[in-house]
């Protein structure tokens, strides 16, 4: 009976899923084919003094901030860097840590013990301060460096997910028949782990992706992420947060676009998960 | 409390002879039908049971996993939750009134109180973050008017009459302090607070290790006998039903599929399925043999056979089973079955005593 | 008990000692110097700087100014504010006890709101209001929380007047004010800042609660007292609840760095003297040892946030609580 | 304890068992800070030959399921030798021991974890194939699809995921997988208690038929006394770690020697109304592993009524009582 | 040369003129003024407080011994009115000579006297201070206390803003609070976060980060200030400031340059802007030697190059499309506020066709992507600004796309600020967008471009033998009259060189809540006639009372 109910609760949670994944799909093609999407150039200033702020029309359909630039073009540019470092971050983040907790779940009690106890460690630092810390006192720092220190500072939880599920795959016991085989460690890693953690790994960046476009928004507010004029949704709030009142498009386009496409990813990672969870386990 | 524990070995007095009893039965079900919405289409879970429990009497109902009789205990409490649904039409009178037809609130006063449910997993059933005695204190106030010193005291009274040494020290415990069969001892307890006339026992002993569940069965026949109450116990297990049973009633694919006084049913089998089921147990006391079994596997809910349910998986199978459902024939007296053979009068007539019997089920 | 509370003191010192030298490799191998940018852009000459870089030791080999430093922070002297001609200690005794006040607020309050959500949530499961009051707890996750806060700061202080806009007291009350009078004025100014946090934060907490009590409702135990004619009420609240709490709070713990970490914006936003506004200004004043304070602090509040964390799903669920 | 002594006298035993220990720590109490001892298994010794079923009985948590891990080398074991075919597994190099491992295979209790999910039956039967490099490519398909013929599964079940089957066809399918590397002898671990009666049967069947056709040597471990007799000519009880009896199943089943054994039977039930036996109701609960009780393990629930201090304080010793017949009670 | 002079309180004389604002009004008192700041004061006390708000606290606090009028006159003794000093007198042409109000106390009534002032001096000049004004006393040898009543202060050689340099960067300490106090730890004392002063307000309140709170001094020896209390409120972000005061929550802020908040505050009944002349200047500094400061750099080195650089930038639309109709281009290296300012200083015309011709003469030819190239060397460089300062950012932003279609590339730089200045200082940059506030003495133009004034703040590294002549004769002028030919001459030769090009002077205009009366504000100083604010009894709201 439960389970009956469960599978319709998926069903439905995959439609929209599959709503997020298909907006999450196009906000990555417009980000992708910027140029050809985008009515303008975001960092072209026609007149920044007649034009500037001006309310959305039919010439600029989201209006123009300060500068008389177009916002809609600067948003799906600044898809770019959302979706960029998101994606990156994202990516990286779970790798090392399916990585190290792959490493620690297979490795000898000793080996693992010390990547938990670092791990442990490593969760209790202050990580948005230690970011900010870097790109406040380093030199402008490009995106890459950003994602770097997004990814390198938030794969801590994804390792822990990785290695419980690996301890726990170890004793389940289809890989106990397949060490009963003779598999070695390799093709118990390829056949039999692998497939398990994937689920919990695409989801975990999914999800990842979301959190990481708010930090980076977060950064870029506070003047510390992507540096202007290049537009980031972060910079754009930052923008517009002086004119909230004369030119409220300027501030909130870019917070809309931003909780879209958050709320995207978290449905499309909620999806994911619920498509990817039962499983029809009994 | 004396020591409610029956002496080992004695057994049940009633299960020997089985006969009607007298007046109206304390539970009676009738075209009681449970569907569940699902993926793969509705799964008829409960497609159409009648049974009755009259008062003091111990009635088996028996199947295989998947059967539904899980599904019909929770129907009678109308517990079943959402997506399921019980049909229009489908009736569970117990003491005269008929549950599917109470208000939420008058149903929740007959719950736990004269209608009580041993579930099937000891270890799932209780509140792991309550201690076991403030899950008996709070049955006891929710249907009785008494203060919380009162239910407190009759917790610990009631763990001492389901043989729980040290009560009071195991009342302030959780449920993953003890073991299975005290636990199974505990959710007793719950569902004896109220002094209820029947006892719904699904499943009771399955989680647990022969020696236990030879244990809390006797305890519960104890009990049984000292406080007059019916129960129904649903089980799997063909030999639980031959030794606690006064009557029994088979289930296969959401329907009855055979009623029959227990030792008349363990004499000689009407339906194909009884007889399949049967000769499928291993026995410990008997030397080794090839066990019969009955060929196939049981069918989803969602996708039912046509005609008789039992029909691709037995071996007297003809054109009539496959496109015909039986109703439940008349099979000897106080017995009946849902299988052609009986109007047909043909088949295996050694193994399937077949004259017609005046009176059915209902 | 005690070897897990040596435990968690282990895993605190090294969690402060990873901080300490992370923090302090950072600020120092950074570059740029502290000094030279006088407040508000103005330029120091370099004979000044030279003279505090020697008053705060600075001018000595990384290594020494490391021990030293470590070495006062064993006795637990953190050291001189570059800017704020101040011990360091005074200042976070200033900034820290109201964002203890800030966090600990919207802690209380998201575990409501979270724990409230899940339960509206989960007894809904599957039906219309399921929906929305998911869609309600994804949008405020979703959310970032410098703009919830803008934008309820624009409602509920600028457009209706209902609440202060900035800061923690009235300034223009007569000091000294009554503890009750004060503590109102307080709570006033808490509202905005604490529900921006709360809200965020509870979205979380809701999400993660929702599944635990959907799990709990259909679980065994639940269905039992069901079936032991328990009211619908007590069932949820008593039985589904209790036993579906110990995700909620640990949650609840280790969201203690998100709360840090939203206070750094939220206290921008709201302008509440905090210990988040402290940290960025520190940061680019290069406030070296106001920086590493910091950290140690959060590092601490962190590890208290896990213990306590720890101690709650102990409260709410005895089976972790065995021996 | 004389562990060399064989069952089947004459010829070596294929599966040679002495004094195995497996303990193993775990970690419990408040947030995992107390560790604690469990003896799961304490000194067993019985040996297999071949074609022969040794059944194993015993209740949950006495250790017959870290036995049967330990036979396979799949836990490490604290001391004692598993010989199999003469060879101590413990002794072996990787290579060697993966080898092994052809020779001797397992079929877990739960149909629905033994199998991975995210695998096609096919690849499942198939791995062993490959791993030991016995068949590839369209042999393997062939092998494969004998195999799951042999167990009884349509051949089109290769293509399909586990969870598109019943509990009784993955058994199967558990049973084909282990067949694939021509093992020697099968360890089956509880391989019918998850399944209904009906289809349990099926199964058991199954196996009697694979022993007869392949010459298989089976080392059966159940919970169920009834199940163990249809299939086990040689029975041994196992209670806390250890073996209390062993001997013939009918002279077991007929006349159980040892007090634990006796209750055990006594407390089955049995499926006809018209038998009526006295039964023995143990008090209590079976003893923690992580505390086993001085003496003889079973001293504490012990019925018989010439326990004494000897019980209390001395741990008996298998002791033969008839020809293969050996019980581990002063009493007996 | 010498005249000696004595000024005898001609303000006090004047009544109604640019004269002290801080006497006794007539009618009633009463009033709390709400200062909404965005920073918090760092210490109060005076030599050590780097920050605004710290200026400002310790402004009300404490007294100096003379105060400049609202006309900003540094040169002429004219321009001051008396404080702490009655009076003075030049003796002699290196000796300035203070006579002490005998009424003057300090907030705890012990009278002020000369000695006071002289351990000030001390206090100022001493490197264990470390105190950032004591570069401006450097032309004072010592100061001497006569009697307890005159002190004495002595100068290096002669020069006309004597008394600005000895009056103006100098609050007078109280001597017998501080003398026990290791000078180095002063700045960390207890009086730093309690300062005892001997001005208009003394100090009652301070919680970090949120409050400050001063209570008007009624014992003041000039006549108690019409308003009762003065709370500065902190409020870190400009925005939520304004929305502080649209929510009636504070009264006054002393600069708003976005233009958007500046609209909202118009908007409001409740408040009120009071413009006043800005002493701030904004402009890009070009390298004009080489990465390091060697040689010349390939770009900036050529002077037409810079001038067509100027040419081409449209300032007059920058600065409207920053600050709309209220903001002013400079006219040169100097602001509003300073006397020196002046329209007809000559400036290079914006003029981009003039400006694309100079470049080509000059041998930059369009290239590929429309950059100007030559020999081999694109006309691309990197502009410096500091992350914390969002006004340079959006005028960085708008001078990119004004330089592009001259075939510029102008690449933007942001830097943390620390980094920004050490950068700008090593001379490790192309271009960097300094932001300077004018003190009202003109002589600091000569810090920025002068050939031998600081090296550090002449960024580029300008150095031009006719604007260093020009600017030392003018800073020698003897009168404004005399002196103010000469500095147009040398901000206009300035101008023409074009080291930098001065972008923009941020508006400034005070919000301030519209029932306060008597609002004046002083463009060094905004709080310097807060003395005479009040609020008429019919306007006082409850926190006035």
């Amino acid at each position: 009976m439960r389970a009956l109910r469960r599978g319709w609760l998926r069903f439905r949670a995959h439609r929209a899923a599959v709503a997020a994944g298909l907006l999450v799909a196009v906000l990555a093609i417009a980000a992708a084919f910027a140029p050809l999407v985008a009515p303008a150039d975001p960092l072209a200033q026609p007149d920044p003094v007649a034009l500037q702020n001006q309310p959305p029309s039919a010439a600029h359909l989201l209006g123009t901030d300060r500068f008389s630039r177009d916002v809609l073009s600067r948003i799906v540019y600044g898809a770019r860097v959302s979706l960029g470092v998101g994606a990156a971050a994202a990516l990286l983040a779970v790798t090392v840590g399916a990585l190290v907790g792959l490493a620690a779940g297979l490795a000898s009690p000793a080996v693992d013990q010390l990547l938990m106890r670092s791990v442990d460690v490593a969760l209790a630092l202050p990580r948005v301060f230690l970011i900010l810390l870097v790109l406040a006192l380093w030199e402008n720092a490009p995106p890459w460096v950003v994602v770097l220190l997004i990814a390198l500072t938030g794969w801590f939880q994804t390792s822990r997910v990785v290695r419980a599920l690996v301890l726990r795959l170890r004793e389940s016991e289809f890989v106990q028949a397949a060490r009963a085989l003779g598999s070695g460690r390799p093709g118990l890693v390829r056949r039999h782990l692998l497939p398990h953690l994937a689920p919990t790994i695409i989801v975990s960046a999914t999800l990842d992706v979301g959190n990481i476009i708010l930090l980076e928004s977060g950064l870029s507010y506070l003047g510390l992420g992507i540096r202007p004029p290049a537009p980031s949704w972060g910079n754009m709030i930052q923008d517009g947060k002086d004119q909230l009142f004369s030119a409220p498009w300027v501030a909130a386009a870019p917070g809309l676009a931003l909780l879209v496409t958050v709320v995207a990813f978290n449905l499309f990672g909620d999806g994911l998960q619920a498509a990817f969870d039962p499983r029809d386990r009994r | 409390m004396s020591d409610p524990r029956a002496p080992g070995g004695a057994p049940p007095s009633a299960a020997g002879e089985a006969g009607p009893l007298p007046g109206a039965p304390l539970l009676e079900i009738a075209d009681l039908r449970v569907a569940f919405a699902s993926e793969g289409g509705v799964a008829r879970a409960v497609d159409g049971v009648d049974l009755a429990v009259h008062g003091g009497e111990t009635v088996g109902l028996v199947g295989e996993s998947g059967c539904g009789k899980s599904v019909t205990a929770l129907a009678i409490l109308r517990l079943v939750e959402h997506p399921g649904l019980i049909a229009h039409g489908s009736r569970v009178r117990f003491e005269g009134r008929d549950l599917l037809a109470l208000a939420e609130r008058d149903i929740r006063a007959v719950r736990g109180n004269h209608l009580a449910l041993i579930p099937q997993e000891p270890a799932a059933a209780l509140n792991p973050v309550l201690t076991v005695g403030s899950q008996i204190a709070e049955v006891i106030r929710a249907h009785q008017h008494v203060t919380r010193a009162v239910a407190a005291w009759r917790a610990v009274e009631l763990l001492t009459s389901v043989g729980i040494p040290d009560a009071e020290k195991r009342a302030g415990q959780y449920a993953h302090q003890l073991s299975g069969g005290m636990r199974q001892r505990v959710l007793i307890a719950i569902a004896l607070a109220c002094g209820p006339h029947l006892l719904i026992a699904d499943e009771p002993t399955t989680a647990l290790d022969v020696t236990i569940q030879a244990e809390i069965l006797e305890l519960l026949d104890g009990l049984q006998r000292r406080l007059g109450m019916a129960v129904l116990l649903i089980t799997h297990n063909l030999a639980l039903v031959a030794e606690r049973t006064r009557r029994v009633y088979v289930m296969y694919a959401g329907q009855i599929v055979e009623e029959a006084p227990t030792g008349a049913l363990f004499a000689a089998p009407a339906h194909p399925y009884t007889q399949g089921l049967m000769a499928a147990v291993p026995r410990a006391d008997r030397p080794a043999e090839r066990l019969a079994a009955i060929p196939g596997q049981v069918p989803p809910a969602t996708a039912w056979p046509s005609g008789c349910r039992f029909h691709p998986r037995c071996p007297f199978a003809w054109e009539k089973c496959r496109e015909e459902m039986p109703p439940l024939l008349p099979a000897g007296e106080g017995r009946s079955a849902r299988c052609w053979l009986l109007a047909e009068r043909q088949g295996p007539d050694a193994k399937t005593p077949s004259p017609q019997g005046a009176s059915g089920g209902r | 008990m005690l070897t897990y509370l040596l435990r968690r003191l282990a895993l605190a010192l090294a969690t402060t000692a990873a901080v300490v030298t992370i923090t302090f490799a950072l600020v120092h191998l950074a570059p740029g110097e502290p000094f030279v940018a006088g407040a508000e852009d103005r330029f120091v000459p370099p004979e000044t700087v030279a003279r505090l870089r020697e008053r705060f030791g600075l001018d000595r080999p990384l290594g020494v100014q490391f021990a030293r430093y470590a070495a006062n922070l064993a006795h637990g002297d953190l050291g001189e504010s570059f800017a704020r001609h101040r011990p360091v200690a005074a200042v976070l005794a200033e900034s820290l006890p109201n964002t203890l006040l800030l966090g600990a607020t919207a802690l209380v309050l998201s575990l409501l709101f979270g724990i409230g959500l899940g339960i509206a949530q989960a007894t809904r499961a599957g039906t219309w209001a399921d929906s929305a009051l998911g869609a309600l707890a994804l949008a405020c996750y979703s959310v970032p929380a410098f703009w919830l806060g803008l934008m309820l700061l624009l409602v509920f202080g600028e457009w209706l007047h209902w609440l202060p806009v900035s800061g923690m007291a009235d300034v223009t009350l007569r000091v000294p004010m009554d503890g009750l009078r004060h503590a109102l004025d307080v709570g006033r100014h808490l509202v905005l800042p604490a529900l921006t946090l709360a809200l965020v934060n509870g979205a979380a907490v809701a999400r993660f609660h929702r599944a635990a009590m959907i799990e709990a409702l259909g679980a065994d135990f639940v269905r039992a007292a069901r079936a032991r004619g328990l009211g619908e009420r007590r069932v949820v609240l008593r039985h589904a609840l209790r036993s579906a709490l110990a995700p909620a709070i640990t949650l609840a713990g280790l969201s203690v760095p998100a709360l840090l970490t939203g206070s750094v914006l939220v206290e921008s936003v709201f302008g509440w003297p905090g210990m988040g506004r402290v940290a960025y200004e520190a940061i680019f004043a290069r406030d070296y040892n106001v920086i590493t304070a910091v950290a140690v602090v959060a590092g601490v509040l962190v590890a208290v946030g896990n213990l306590l964390a720890d101690l709650g799903v102990a409260a709410a669920d005895p089976r972790v609580r065995r021996a | 304890m004389d562990g060399e002594r064989s069952a089947v006298s004459g010829t070596r035993p294929l599966l040679e068992v002495a004094d195995l220990v497996v303990h193993f720590t775990r970690r419990t109490g408040l947030f995992g800070t107390r560790r604690e001892t469990v003896q799961a298994v304490n000194g067993v010794s019985f040996a297999i030959g071949r074609r022969e079923t040794l059944g194993l009985v015993g209740e949950s948590g006495c250790g017959k399921t870290t036995l049967a891990r330990a036979v396979l080398h799949l836990v490490e074991r604290t001391s004692g030798t598993v010989r199999f075919d003469g060879a101590d597994l413990a002794a072996l190099r990787p290579a060697e021991l993966r080898r092994a491992r052809r020779r001797l295979q397992i079929v877990f209790q739960d149909p629905y974890a033994s199998l991975n999910p995210r695998m096609t039956i096919g690849r499942a039967v198939r791995e062993g194939l490959e791993v030991h490099r016995l068949a590839r490519g369209a042999e393997a398909d062939r092998r494969v699809r004998a195999l799951l013929e042999e167990v009884g599964l349509p051949a089109d079940a290769a293509d399909a995921y586990p969870h598109e089957f019943s509990g009784g066809q993955r058994q199967r399918a558990g049973i084909a997988r282990a067949l694939a590397v021509e093992p020697e002898l099968l360890v089956c671990d509880e391989p019918v208690s998850a399944l209904d009666v009906s289809v349990q049967a099926q199964v058991l069947n199954l196996l009697a038929d694979l022993q007869v056709r392949r010459g298989l040597s089976y080392l059966f471990i159940s919970h169920d006394l009834a199940v163990v007799r249809h299939v086990a000519p040689r029975v041994a009880v196992m209670y806390l770690g250890r073996i209390v009896e062993e001997g013939p199943a009918d002279a077991l089943y007929a006349a159980p020697r040892h007090p634990y054994t006796q209750a055990l039977l006594s407390a089955v039930p049995v499926p006809d109304p018209t038998t009526r036996r006295a039964r023995i109701v143990l008090p209590g609960d079976p003893p923690s592993p992580v505390h086993p009780p001085a003496g003889c393990p079973f001293h504490p629930r012990c019925p018989h009524p010439a326990k004494d201090q000897t019980c209390l304080t001395v741990r008996p010793e298998l002791t033969q009582l008839a020809p293969g017949h050996r019980v581990a009670c002063h009493k007996a | 040369m010498t005249i000696p002079r004595v000024v005898v309180c001609a303000a006090l004389l004047l009544a109604g003129c640019a004269g002290p604002a801080r006497r006794a009004g007539e009618g009633a008192t009463g009033g709390t003024l709400v200062i909404v700041t965005t920073g918090d004061a760092d210490v109060l006390f005076p030599p050590a407080g780097a920050v605004t708000t710290s200026a400002d606290v310790a402004g009300l606090v404490f007294s100096r011994l003379a105060d400049l009028t609202f006309d900003l006159n540094t040169v002429d003794d004219s321009g001051f009115v008396p404080e702490l000093a009655r009076s003075w007198d030049h003796p002699d042409s290196t000796t300035l000579v203070f006579h002490l109000d005998p009424r003057a106390r300090w907030h705890d009534g012990v009278p002020v006297r000369a000695a006071d002032v002289a351990f000030s001096f001390d206090v100022y000049r001493d490197t264990l201070v470390n105190s950032r004004f004591r570069p401006n006393l450097d032309a004072i040898d010592s100061v001497t206390v006569r009697d307890s009543l005159t002190a004495v202060f002595h100068f290096h050689r002669w020069y006309p803003e004597q008394l600005y340099d000895a009056t103006y960067h100098m609050k007078v300490l109280p001597r017998h609070l501080l003398d026990s106090i290791p000078r180095a730890r002063l700045a960390s004392s207890a009086f730093a976060r309690a300062p005892v002063g001997s001005g208009p307000f003394r100090f009652v309140r301070w919680e970090a980060g949120a409050v400050i709170e001063l209570a008007a001094d009624t014992a003041y020896f000039l006549g108690r200030p019409r308003l009762d209390r003065v709370i500065w409120r902190v409020v870190p972000d400009l925005g939520s400031a304004v929305g502080v005061l649209l929510a009636g929550e504070g009264d006054a802020i002393p600069l708003i340059p976005p233009a958007e908040l500046r609209a909202r505050v118009r908007a409001a009944p409740t408040l009120r802007l009071v413009p006043y002349p800005s002493n701030a200047v904004a402009y890009v500094a070009f390298n004009l030697r080489g990465r390091g400061g060697k040689g010349a750099h390939p770009i900036f080195g050529d002077r037409d190059v810079r001038r067509a650089l100027a040419m081409g930038i449209d300032r007059a639309t920058l600065v409207r499309s920053l600050f709309g109709a209220e903001g002013e281009v400079p006219v040169g290296a100097t602001a509003r506020a300073q006397w020196i300012w002046s329209d007809s200083i000559r400036q290079v015309p914006f003029d981009t066709a003039g400006a694309r011709r100079l470049l080509e003469a000059r041998g930059w030819r369009s290239g590929p992507g429309g950059v100007r190239w030559k020999s081999g060397v694109p006309l691309r460089f990197s502009l410096l600004y500091p992350t914390t300062s969002r006004l340079r950012q959006d005028a960085a932003v708008l001078l990119q796309a004004q330089l592009k279609p001259l075939g510029v590339d102008l690449r933007l730089q942001p830097l943390e600020f620390t980094l920004f200045e050490e950068r700008s200082v090593r001379k490790d940059f192309d271009a960097t967008f300094q932001a300077r506030t004018l003190d009202a003495s003109p002589a600091s133009v000569l810090q920025l471009f002068g050939s031998e004034g600081a090296p550090q703040s002449n960024y580029g590294s300008y150095a031009s033998p006719a604007f260093d002549a020009l600017a030392h004769r003018a800073i020698a002028a003897p009168t404004r009259v005399a002196a103010r030919p000469l500095w147009r001459e040398a901000l206009g030769t300035l101008n023409e060189d074009a080291p930098a090009v001065f972008l923009f002077s941020p508006p400034v205009a005070a919000a301030v809540h519209r029932r306060f009366a008597g609002v004046r504000i002083r463009p060094d100083e905004w709080l310097a006639g807060v003395g005479a604010w009040f609020v008429p009894p019919r306007d006082r709201l409850p926190r006035d009372r």
